[in-house]
């Protein structure tokens, strides 16, 4: 069977946020994008973990995949996007069965 | 003066504060106890359906009064200019910078509706009453503080501060955070629906509600102490702030209370929800309104220090005083 | 007529009918409110429990009677010809493939348990009682229309639609689904205690019943209204058909129970059974059974359309319908 | 005879029990029924909480005795002896290695809190009362046998069983578990609140109680059905000490009840906390001491063979036995 | 220390399916597989989340790490069972340290 | 945009030690960690799900981004750290844009 190279990004990002970045993939084109749970996290900016009740300071993962041209678009407009917020944008290389999905 | 102390060591040996306390002590130890978060938001939810609808059958029951105007503009005034005084406060007192200072103003500026329970609940005990529809004030004063807050971010900045991209996503988090939308319908429901279906749903909203307050209050115990554990990122003249600017809160709000007549139960509730500073709804807003703003500073200020302080301190020794002002 | 409609705005104003239009209010307002999903999971599993329990307490406690037969086999009957109406009728009407119209139409023959406790408690309100066994006929309701759902995708392909490589698991899924389980589980539970220790679990499963409904209705609206924002992908002739077919079913189930002979309330139940969708057991059983189908369309038809349908207007209409025929 | 088969089938004949037999049966049967983990956690930490309450606010309205002191007392001990007694019964009838020995032995010598729990409600059932400290008692047993296990785990290894670089957080998980913390502080809540204020919290905490006990158990019930299908790594000679082993820790228990004059009540109560292994506390506190022994082995054994054996026919045998003995 | 190059196999697929996914994979010889949650997603069938009622429309995230050629099967395997759902099959590549493990 | 190549690492191990795993990251001078959740898993020591109460059994997946240096450092020390624990520990490439914040 033929599989065919793609890009996964996912976006680990604070939660009021998930939206606006799923906005930014869908109009890049992206034609499907899932939401991951992440449960805690230490960084930069101390700890956080999902406990915390507003989910003010929560994050999750928003993940797409994507052909290489496209996933170099969204890729700069979700960092320009997310520049004020707590992020993490992490690419790379997959490889899928149904290439007209992506 | 000993009755003083004797009524707030009363109100303290409780199992509702007594819980809080453990949850902040075994956090504070690290012990190996968390409260999953799927429950702590559904007990949340619960909450404040519980006190909206109890607001709302209250007002059903009362004649229409003149009081229910005039507390919730008083809500709405406390709410929008207490951020200013706040910001003022961390402006001359500390080094906080412009933007973190408009968010944590308007978390002071708006109401933490488990302090507000944990009034009710107090009250109660002491046998005092209150007005039905303090809990709309309560749902009022969620937002005004909000736009306090952006206005200030956004004022000498040219709005840079601000994010105007965002704007339906933010008004979406201002007027229909679930707090609002919980509150208010509730208190509707609570309204409009006929005496004898609201009886049906009493045991649930009514008997079991200071069980639940317990076991939340435990979980809010071990929040807060998680939180308290970055309090390092806090200078000691912010958390000075964290809790003199709740007596402020206070006596502001009972002043207003005492202006526009309120029950001394009003008044408590009314100093409380101004004492009170949100760790809900309004951190959630900021991160969409002033993401430039570390939502840790205002958070760990609003949830660990001003919180406890409340729950702990504060209810009790405004239960007291309005007591002893009022007579009663 | 004026007395008709007052009863079914005495119907309306209750916390639990307004909670779930709140909830689909708030949905639709797209505010920022849900309901931990392991929440709704457990509420789901509570009323299912507390219902069966319930039924199998009131049956130990009546003499045995032959209406508990009639109403077995009415059920039965009910569910497993239901579907083929529901297809001719979308056969005729709309577009939808054969594939798609047989999973909607078993999702019509079998029932939606709340839909059902919705009804019991509008009984409860009206002061009309029902027969015990009323849970176990809904329990066995909820099978038969997936057996027709697959017959009805077999027929004229060969089988090719429907999946028998996953036989296993689908008998489970059919068979041994959390409602199946839960409800004759219980029944059983409540039919041999002993009434002493049954009595026990009341004020859990009988007392907060309402309270509980109350919130669980809310979630539903709020899951209703995400549903109903995809709602595109249903023609204005299937949306018709999401409507008008639950009328069918309720005459269908109020016929039959009046033919066998039970009271009032239990041929409102009967009705309000056969009018009701699946949106929990049928839609998991039809991903096994006829993977081709897209759930997509039949789920938003059963849970934003059918499902509000009768809650908010349908049963209180059966009801009415149902003591104006009976002079009760 | 017959009577005592009576009051045996009696004990069962009650939806708390019933319930743990559906969802053993149903998880058996791979239905498709789970109850989401934040509820479990979330029951088991209220369940904890409850019975914490209860025994403080018991000890509170009674006279301080002598035989709280020797309860605790005679508890700690047999905590420390049952795993010296568990790891030779293991030693000389299984081929189980000394590294899982010692890990098995920790969960026998420690305790059930969900099985206490359900002996109370047994004990309730038949009418008998019994010392409101046994629940200090439970708590105060959870951790010594943690100690002797590890222990056994080092003896003749040098120490090399056991991991000494985590010793931080072994203390935390040994007596800052959920477990210890929330009994014993729920008991100390209980014991110093105003019992005007412990009252508020009752219809939470004792009302709803067997309720949720009863969903609690069709939880258990599944989780141990779905452990018992990992049952294929306990030799026969293993299993056959998972049944034959709370026998033992009950007869020890009982009889250490007798000599320090616990009631008859409390007698049972302390058979069965020395019967009941644990299957929440000590697994964790094992993975962190004796990372070595393999989890499922012990897991497997306290959850799925001697929880049920405990359940259904230990303690309702404990209780007839002690009340034939005591002529109660 | 030595690591060793193993393909990741990461299929996204209906809950109810999730349980015939793990049965092929182990089938195949897979070691062993673990399941991921996903709270949300949006693609060419529409939106869902994990809030829906009866799980019919969730998803979850079957991962297996297996050598190259096991690989190879199971993503054919798996493929062509899952032809009438809603799926997304990824492959990439990683590292392990155990490699008597998978 | 530039990007910069990184290394990822995923620990997925028994919850009762990722504490432990986390300090022993962070003690290889990782910025930042993440920890993702795990529903159920099987392997050579058999199921293991969620449900279980006391969280014993479980497994959850420790996720850290770092460069290829210290990745290979974190890798020895956390696989010697866990040698008698249920773990499996994944290498894996991906490129992130803010090189300085890893
Ligand atoms: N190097 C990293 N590896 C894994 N997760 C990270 C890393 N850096 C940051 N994160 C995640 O992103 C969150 C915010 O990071 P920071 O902006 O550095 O505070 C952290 O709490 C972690 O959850
Ligand atoms: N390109 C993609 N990237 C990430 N997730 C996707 C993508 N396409 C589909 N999905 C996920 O798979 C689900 C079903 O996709 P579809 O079959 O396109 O409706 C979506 O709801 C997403 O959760
Ligand atoms: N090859 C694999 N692919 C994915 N997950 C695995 C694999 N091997 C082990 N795991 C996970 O690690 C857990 C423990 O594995 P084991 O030590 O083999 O019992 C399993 O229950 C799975 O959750
Ligand atoms: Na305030
Ligand atoms: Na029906
Ligand atoms: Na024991």
């Amino acid at each position: 069977m033929d599989v065919h190279p793609k890009k996964k990004i996912e976006v680990m990002v604070e939660t009021p946020i998930v939206n606006k970045v799923i906005g930014i993939m869908r109009d890049c084109g992206a034609t499907g994008v899932s939401v991951l749970p992440v449960l805690r996290g230490e960084g930069h900016t101390g700890d956080w973990s999902d406990k915390d009740l507003g989910g003010a300071i929560d994050m999750q993962m928003v993940m797409v995949i994507t052909g290489p041209r496209r996933a170099a678009q969204i890729r700069d407009q979700v960092f320009a996007a997310l520049a004020d917020y707590r992020a993490m944008i992490l690419l790379s290389d997959v490889e899928v069965i149904r290439n007209e999905h992506f | 003066m000993e009755g003083f102390l004797d009524i707030i060591a009363g109100n303290l040996l409780n199992p509702v504060i007594l819980a809080f306390v453990l949850g902040i002590g075994a956090g504070l130890a690290r012990a190996e106890l968390s409260i999953p978060s799927a429950i702590s938001k559904a007990m949340s939810i619960y909450l404040m359906f519980a006190i909206g609808l109890k607001g709302g059958i209250a007002v059903a029951n009362s004649p229409f009064s003149m009081s229910l105007i005039l507390a919730l503009v008083a809500g709405a005034v406390l709410s929008f200019l207490v951020p200013f005084i706040a910001n003022a406060f961390l402006q001359f007192t500390t080094r906080v910078d412009g933007t973190n200072r408009a968010a944590i103003a308007a978390h002071y500026g708006s109401i933490s509706i488990v302090t507000f329970v944990t009034a009710t609940e107090m009250l109660r005990m002491s046998g005092l009453t209150s007005e039905g529809f303090m809990v709309a004030v309560a749902a009022l004063m969620e937002t005004p503080a909000i736009m306090t807050g952006i206005w200030l971010a956004n004022r000498g900045h040219g709005g840079a501060q601000s994010n105007s991209g965002l704007s339906k996503e933010l008004v979406r988090e201002v007027f229909l955070n679930a707090s609002v939308v919980v509150l208010v319908g509730a208190f509707v429901i609570g309204l409009i629906s006929t005496p004898e279906a609201s009886q049906k749903v009493q045991p649930f909203f009514t008997d079991i509600f200071q069980g639940v307050l317990c076991i939340f209050l435990l979980d809010m115990g071990l929040i807060a102490a998680a939180r308290l554990r970055g309090v390092k990122i806090l200078s000691p003249a912010v958390i000075a702030f964290g809790l003199y600017m709740p007596v402020v809160g206070a006596v502001l709000g009972g002043v207003a209370g005492w202006l526009i007549g309120l029950s001394a139960g009003g008044t408590v509730l009314l100093a409380t929800l101004s004492a009170s500073a949100s760790y809900i709804a309004v951190p959630a807003a900021m991160r969409l309104a002033i993401p430039k703003a570390n939502p840790a500073i205002s958070l760990t200020l609003s949830l660990a220090i001003t919180f406890p302080f409340n729950v702990i301190i504060g209810i009790p020794v405004y239960l007291a005083v309005v007591r002893w002002l009022y007579g009663v």
